[in-house]
């Protein structure tokens, strides 16, 4: 019995080892690899990037790129690891789409310099590492002046993720987009320190509307947000994807990322060599972020699209929507008269403009 | 016409491992006999009966319930359904539960529990039968003797016809056994068959219609109680003759007082008082027994002297030092061995070989080792306790569950005895074991006592208190009733002691 | 009819030959449901087997921190005390090293600021798992639940530091600490890879403790304690003093371990430590059969599957199919422990 | 808003918050109460919550009357959460595995299959149930004005809030006033005495551990169609829901009245995290957090110090596998 037990056995390790034998077969296609924030289920961001990958790939060709995905990718160490094992595959540009990511890159782009990395949201870059974002804080400017416009009671709520500069800024930026058009407005901020629980999230809005806000505005990648409005009966502001399909009779407009701008671009650099590193972080004029179309079954209203179309003409001419004089929501000037921000100011923003009813937890 | 109400025939049972519980019993009971199944511990008596009642199932041989072969599917549900019930020796109540839920458990008929009926049902009963209890009362309130009522209540109101008692009096005073064999006898005038099981052949010849022995899982012989005596049960049962003389010679050297408790109180795990106002003494050279039904303040009191337990008032003095407030450790290396009631659960560690419960009391001391363990001296150790006390074992690092109960209370002895201690605490230390483990660790004691130690032999057989003892403490109800000199002592006056009547009673009316 | 029989004892052949079939049938199962949801089990095995040779490096990184906190659980599982919260502790420890790497650096010599990191990082894992520990001892309060609530309250904490008082000034307003200083770094063995000298550490750990808990006098008393409290207590072991002695062991081992991995891979502090591994330790604990050095081997093992998930999409399969097989290797493992406790006969009736 | 209408929406958020915790403590309850310990619940739940997903999707937008595809929704994820109890009860009851290890195995195995099955949709936005149970009210029959408002909190829910309400008092009537409720809490408390008057103890705990696992399923469906979800599948959304559930068996003391209180305290400390904002009370997100956790920890901690030597009532025989014929 023994032995039948111990032949067994080495028998299927023998079978098991002689799968190590055969690899898998290459293709001569470009290979480009992904890794894609990990927090579970961050749909709306990952989805928005995937997208735009997609799109990429399908208008370069896809019989020359091959897009190897790396999902669920934790901000950790084990991201070098993700990062490493789509060297190993033969990837040749390597996308990585979370701030969290960014020594690990630093350090895996000193160790393959025949590589090509990419870095969302980040701001340290190399000789072959370039850093990538987009102002969505423009496209929130443009919802913000149709939240301003369509609000009643004058309480905009905002369901926030986490407190980052990224959340800080675009919440900023819809703020000073609802105050171009409602002195009297004020924008409510809770955070909900979760990217993803669909339950909580909907539950922060309702206690929002509750408290007599009747447009809720998020930076969440769940829908709850969208729904809770809606089932009150008020209006939302999308983010990530056009969010109007969630709630058709809520949804004014949204937010949303049209990363294929860039990433055709990049990707295309990165297969004929002329790459050179740079810390791309443009906006509405170059198609990168957008604002969808107002939701017409609500807004019958049809100056508040003409008064949006005015202000996305004014950005995309070269506005930035951090012109002075801007106060914080504690009274002091941080925006003097006559300047506006510089992008590093803007990637590292972390106080509250005027008109924001909230605090960033410290 | 049904001559019997039960017939076993030809049983056999093997448990896992290869122990023959059973082998070729015979065994038939019939309407209205009080019938004792009488064999020592571990002489089958329990199984047999656990596959009378469904819950063990046999592997050789046939059962008949009324002449009705029983095959196919028969467990504890179809054992009661055919009127057969068991009073077990730990009672299988559910302690949270009142008396009328214990009685209605795993009933089919019912669906919704009505107390009510319940409560007049079991009134009825206990009114019939002259079985005195409170319907409502939380099991874990009551005294043991109230408990055994309850179970047999269960077993009536189920419907029982045959009501198997598991040694039913080991928890009882003398007292108390016969008013409970005047309730069994009335059963059986209302047409009920009792078994009972035991060892105790007193019992045996003063209650039982028939008799049926049992030894070593087989069934020796049935006979009528009228027709036998005493020596005749003796010799089938053991096999040979019971030695019942005194092991111990008369006071040979008694030295100074080595235990001494004052006044000492203490409370049991659920917080109530178990021992009130202890005082004895105990000097060198000489046994005292504590007698008493279980339950008493036994295990208590062993507690407190090894420090396993809080005194709540007075003082532990051992040889002259207050150790009242000292821990466990420091008892142990004072030299006082303590043979607990509990040896799988206390005395050994059951997975752990015998050389690491060999040093269980000695690990501390630097020859064994200061930070790392010297395993050549455990071994050597372990090796002249197997080779003193003849244990059987196949080699050292052995887990010890391997081991008969013998051989377990061996290994006990043998490192409780092995730095010489001064003091013995033994709490039954020969419950379950066979004639020949229990003479041995008798002898073993009096060994000890020769030498001059000290020793608190707590037993519940009278039989060993005689045997063994200098002196008797009775122990009712957390106190000590009396100190006699064992010698001469009556065993009458001690069974009203155990039952808490100290008064003089005129034992001539 | 099967009939189960209680094994007196276990034949060793089987203690080796049950475990290692249990994770073979785990596999193939795992294999199996790949397989019908339309993947290729052969290449996802490959990327298993292949991958985590070729990257025998990344495989034994994640390697250190499973044996260091797979012995800190052992010494607690061996007392039957179930410490589910390692993930908390090794929290604990990573903000603890944090804290003096951060915040005390400047006082200390370079060539002491690892030792002191470790050190304090052993204080903070070790209290930490004290609070559960503790209440066990004194009030027997269940220590599953407790230790493993403690786990959300240390990331909680960990979000608060680094949102509020330790968020670094060159964080760009992220929520992280600064970088720690270069001393506060464990170095890597080899020019090459990420492999650092926390294996060593781990090694160490691993074979002292096999020695402390089989051959010491302290190692006999979790022997003892773990066969039963009454036992222990008759033999004049102190029960609470042992449980608050194991608990801050097993937690001051998590916190080594998060100490390790902070300093050596991280070098700052963020709201992403990973810290799953001290769930996937239980399983790596439960599969040694709390067998210190076995824990050392099978840790590698599992340092190989958790590089799986990893390595697995870059291959193009789902890389959850490495959660499900660590789940599956555990079940599978549990139900192979049957058959080493009890023999099952083929029985004619 | 009035101290009245913050009153009123704390708590009737936590009130919804609180109903996916509450049934899977009641089913913890059950099985426990059997004398097995289960905590695999938070596996259970993510099973649950992917299989009323999946079905979800597929049932609401198959033409069916919305309230039957939810019903049947809700149903699956209750026989799946059976199920996947089942192997636990497999682990533990016929191959005596340790309760402790066999429940980690099975919230790992429970987790992993979901992640495993939801994986494709989670960068979908567009995978959401749009038809999810909706509230409806009881409350406006009362028209007395505070107690009115108060009674809103409770009767102005969706069907699986009440269905929470009438399993408390079904699971209570059941464990206290039947007979087979009494066989059940015999088996957690002594077995063996079950087992004599002829329960079949080992049948009895397979079938309790799968309701407790069905109720565990219907917990992690609530998470996925109830009306104070989104229904969306997302990694990581049952966030440790599973293990308070246990936490709160033990404080409830194993009593189903007592646990409904302390599922909606923990819904009061949920919601309470974006109402402190909302309000002003407290901005400290992290600390507003951490209180449900702490907070447990205490009461868990309170419990046992005041009950010691004294019946919490945890069964006796809880996590000790029972066996007739071992010796």
């Amino acid at each position: 019995m023994k032995k039948i037990l111990w032949l067994g056995l080495a028998l299927f390790l023998m079978a098991s080892f002689s799968l190590v034998g055969c690899q898998t077969g290459d293709s001569d296609k470009f290979k480009v690899g992904v890794i894609y924030i990990g927090e579970p289920g961050d749909a709306g961001w990952t989805y928005a990037h995937d997208q735009g990958l997609k799109a990429a790939i399908k208008a370069i060709g896809e019989d020359k790129v091959e897009l190897v995905v790396q999902q669920n990718v934790k901000e950790d160490q084990s991201s070098s690891q993700a990062m490493e094992a789509l060297i190993n595959q033969g990837c040749k540009a390597i996308f990585a789409t979370s701030y969290g990511y960014m020594d690990y890159i630093v350090d895996l782009a000193a160790k393959h310099p025949d590589v090509y990395f990419f870095h969302c949201s980040g701001y340290k870059t190399a000789d072959n590492l370039s850093t990538y974002f987009g102002k969505i804080e423009q496209a929130r400017y443009l919802t913000g002046i149709t939240a301003g416009l369509m609000t009643k009671s004058n309480k905009i709520g905002y369901v926030a993720a986490m407190p980052i500069p990224e959340v800080v800024r675009g919440i900023n930026g819809f703020t000073l987009g609802v105050r171009s058009v409602n002195q009297s407005a004020t924008v409510k901020v809770v955070w909900t320190n979760t990217w993803y629980d669909p339950q909580v999230e909907k539950d922060a809005a309702i206690g929002l509307l509750k408290d007599g806000c009747d447009v809720i505005a998020q930076h969440q990648d769940t829908a709850g947000p969208q729904i809770a409005a809606q089932d009150a009966g008020k209006y939302s502001v999308g983010y990530n994807s056009d969010m109007k399909s969630f709630a058709p009779k809520a949804n004014l407009t949204s937010a949303i990322w049209n990363w294929e701008v860039y990433y055709e671009a990049a990707i295309k650099s990165a297969m004929d060599g002329s790459f050179a590193s740079a810390q791309y972080f443009e906006g509405l004029d170059k198609g990168v972020v957008a604002a969808t179309k107002l939701n017409t079954d609500i807004i019958k209203d049809t100056t508040i699209q003409s008064k949006v179309d005015a202000a996305e003409a004014k950005i995309k001419g070269g506005y930035n929507i951090f012109t002075g004089p801007i106060k914080d929501n504690t009274g002091k000037e941080v925006i003097p008269a006559g300047k506006s921000a510089t992008d590093t100011e803007l990637l590292s923003m972390m106080y509250f403009v005027e008109g924001v009813d909230g605090v960033i937890p410290k | 016409m049904e001559q019997y109400l039960v017939e076993m025939k030809n049983i056999r049972k093997v448990f896992p491992g290869g122990v023959v519980a059973n082998d070729k019993v015979n065994l038939s009971i019939m309407k209205g006999e009080i019938h004792a199944l009488l064999g020592e511990n571990g002489a089958g008596k329990s199984t047999l009966m656990n596959i009378l009642t469904g819950l063990y199932r046999q592997d050789g041989g046939e059962l008949f319930i009324r002449d009705e072969k029983i095959e196919g599917k028969y467990g504890p549900k179809e054992a009661i359904a055919k009127g057969i019930g068991m009073v077990h020796q730990n009672f299988r109540l559910v302690k949270p539960f009142t008396v009328a839920e214990n009685m209605v458990l795993g009933n089919r008929k019912t669906i919704i529990y009505d107390e009510k009926s319940i409560v007049s049902k079991i009134e009825e009963i206990s009114e019939k039968f002259k079985l005195q209890i409170s319907p409502k009362a939380k099991i874990w309130q009551l005294s043991i003797g109230e408990q055994q009522r309850v179970e047999i209540i269960k077993m009536l109101y189920k419907g029982a016809e045959i009501l198997i008692m598991d040694e039913p009096t080991a928890v009882l005073t003398p007292q108390e056994v016969k008013s409970l064999f005047d309730i069994l006898k009335g059963m059986t005038k209302e047409g009920l068959s009792i078994i009972f099981i035991t060892h105790k052949m007193n019992e045996v010849l003063t209650y039982a219609d028939r008799i049926t022995v049992l030894r070593g899982g087989f069934a020796i012989k049935t006979l009528n109680a009228s027709d036998t005596n005493e020596s005749e049960l003796a010799d089938l049962m053991v096999g040979r003759q019971l030695d019942t003389k005194r092991m111990i010679d008369d006071g040979v050297n008694i030295g100074d007082v080595v235990l001494k408790l004052e006044n000492v109180g203490a409370m049991n795990d659920k917080g109530l008082p178990a021992l009130k106002d202890v005082s004895f003494e105990i000097k060198g050279g000489e046994i005292l027994g504590v007698a008493g039904v279980a339950g008493n303040g036994q295990k208590e009191l062993s507690e407190v002297i090894t420090g396993l337990r809080s005194v709540k008032k007075g003082s532990v003095i051992f040889k002259g030092d207050n150790i009242t407030k000292e821990s466990v450790r420091k008892i142990i290396d004072r030299n006082i061995a303590f043979i607990p009631e509990d040896r799988h659960g206390m005395g050994l560690a059951n997975n752990l070989p015998a050389t690491d419960n060999a040093i269980l009391k000695m690990y501390t001391k630097k020859e064994y080792g200061r930070f790392l363990l010297n395993k050549k001296k455990i071994d050597e150790a372990t090796t002249k306790m197997v080779n003193d006390f003849e244990i059987k074992i196949p080699n050292i690092n052995c887990n010890v569950k391997l081991m008969s109960g013998g051989n377990l209370q061996k290994l006990i002895l043998a490192r409780e005895t092995f730095e010489n201690p001064e003091l013995i605490i033994a709490v039954y230390p020969i419950r379950g074991l066979d004639v020949g483990a229990t003479d041995y660790v008798h002898r073993k004691l009096a060994e000890e006592r020769r030498k001059g130690k000290a020793i608190l032999l707590i037993s519940e057989d009278l039989e060993e208190i005689y045997k063994m003892t200098d002196k008797v403490a009775v122990l009712f109800d957390g106190q000590i009733m009396d100190v006699l000199e064992t010698k001469g002592a009556d065993i009458k006056k001690l069974g009203l002691l155990m039952a808490g009547i100290k008064e003089e009673v005129d034992t001539n009316a | 009819m099967l009939k189960v029989e209680k094994r007196m004892e276990t034949p060793t052949y089987l203690k080796v030959v049950i475990p290692i079939v249990s994770v073979l049938v785990a596999i193939l199962f795992s294999s199996l449901i790949l397989l019908i949801t339309g993947e290729n089990a052969l290449a996802a095995l490959n990327t298993i087997f292949a991958g985590s040779l070729i990257n025998w490096q990344e495989v034994l990184v994640n390697g250190v921190s499973l044996m260091i906190i797979g012995i800190g659980i052992a010494i607690a599982f061996k007392m039957v005390i179930w410490n589910i919260g390692a993930a908390g502790q090794m929290m604990m420890g990573m903000i603890f090293a944090a804290g003096v790497a951060l915040f005390l650096h400047v006082w200390i010599p370079p060539a002491l600021l690892l030792p002191a990191m470790f050190i304090a990082a052993i204080i903070g894992g070790g209290l930490w798992a004290l609070i559960s520990g503790g209440a066990k001892a004194v009030w027997n309060v269940n220590e599953v639940i407790t230790s493993l609530l403690l786990n959300y309250v240390a990331l909680y904490i960990l979000q608060f530091l680094v949102n509020g008082p330790w968020k670094g000034v060159k964080s760009m307003g992220f929520p992280q600490t600064d970088p720690f200083p270069e001393a506060a770094r464990i170095p890597t063995i080899f020019p090459t890879g990420r492999l650092h000298y926390g294996l060593l550490i781990a090694i160490i750990v691993v074979i002292v403790f096999y020695f402390l808990l089989n051959k010491s006098r302290w190692g006999y008393e979790i022997r003892v304690i773990g066969e039963g409290r009454n036992v222990a207590r008759y033999g004049g072991m102190s029960l609470a003093k042992n449980i608050f002695i194991a608990m801050f062991a097993s937690g001051a081992l998590a916190g080594l371990a998060g100490a390790i991995q902070v300093s050596a891979l991280e070098g700052r502090l963020s709201p992403h430590m990973n810290t799953d591994i001290g769930y996937t330790a239980i399983i790596v604990v439960w599969l040694s059969r709390l067998h210190p050095l076995v824990i050392g081997i099978v840790s590698v093992f599992m340092g190989a599957l958790l590089y799986a998930e990893t390595s697995l999409p870059a291959a193009g399969i789902p890389t959850e199919i490495a959660k499900l097989m660590q789940g599956l290797i555990l079940f599978f493992v549990i139900a192979g422990d049957f058959f080493s406790r009890y023999k099952v006969k083929m029985v004619k009736e | 808003m009035s101290g009245l209408g913050i009153f009123q929406d704390l708590f009737s958020a936590a009130v919804a918050v609180g109903t996916p915790i509450l049934f899977t403590a009641i089913g913890e309850i059950i099985a426990e109460k059997s004398g097995v310990q289960n905590l695999g619940l938070e596996g259970m739940m993510y099973m649950g919550a992917i299989t009323a997903f999946l079905s979800g999707l597929a049932l609401t937008s198959s033409g069916l009357p919305s309230t039957t595809a939810l019903i049947i929704v809700i149903i699956l994820a209750a026989i799946v959460g059976a199920l996947v109890a089942s192997i636990h009860a497999f682990l533990c009851l016929s191959l005596r595995a340790n309760q402790i290890v066999s429940g980690l195995a099975l919230s790992i195995l429970g987790t992993g299959l979901s992640y495993y099955i939801g994986k494709v949709f989670i960068s979908d936005p567009t995978a959401i149930i749009k038809t999810r149970l909706t509230q409806f009210t009881f409350a406006d029959a009362v028209q007395i004005p505070v107690v009115g408002e108060i009674l809103r909190i409770f009767l102005n829910q969706d069907i699986l809030v009440y269905l929470a309400y009438i399993m408390v008092i079904l699971v209570w009537f059941y464990m206290y006033k039947t007979q087979k409720g009494l066989d059940l809490r015999a088996i957690g408390e002594n077995p063996g005495a079950a087992d004599a008057v002829g329960v079949n103890v080992k049948l009895s705990r397979y079938v309790y551990v799968m309701i407790g696992g069905a109720f565990a399923g219907i917990g992690g469906s609530a998470l996925i169609i109830s009306a104070s979800s989104v229904g969306q599948w997302g990694q990581g959304m049952v966030a440790g829901r599973g293990w308070i559930a246990i936490a709160l068996v033990i404080f409830a003391r194993w009593n189903p009245k007592l646990v409904i209180w302390g599922a909606y305290l923990f819904g009061v400390a949920i919601a309470l995290v974006s109402r402190a904002q909302v309000y002003g009370w407290f901005n400290n997100i992290y600390i507003l957090n951490m209180v449900p956790y702490v907070a447990t920890i205490v009461v868990l901690m309170v419990t046992f110090i005041f009950s010691k030597n004294k019946d919490i009532g945890e069964p006796e025989a809880l996590g000790k596998p029972y066996d007739r014929e071992e010796r």
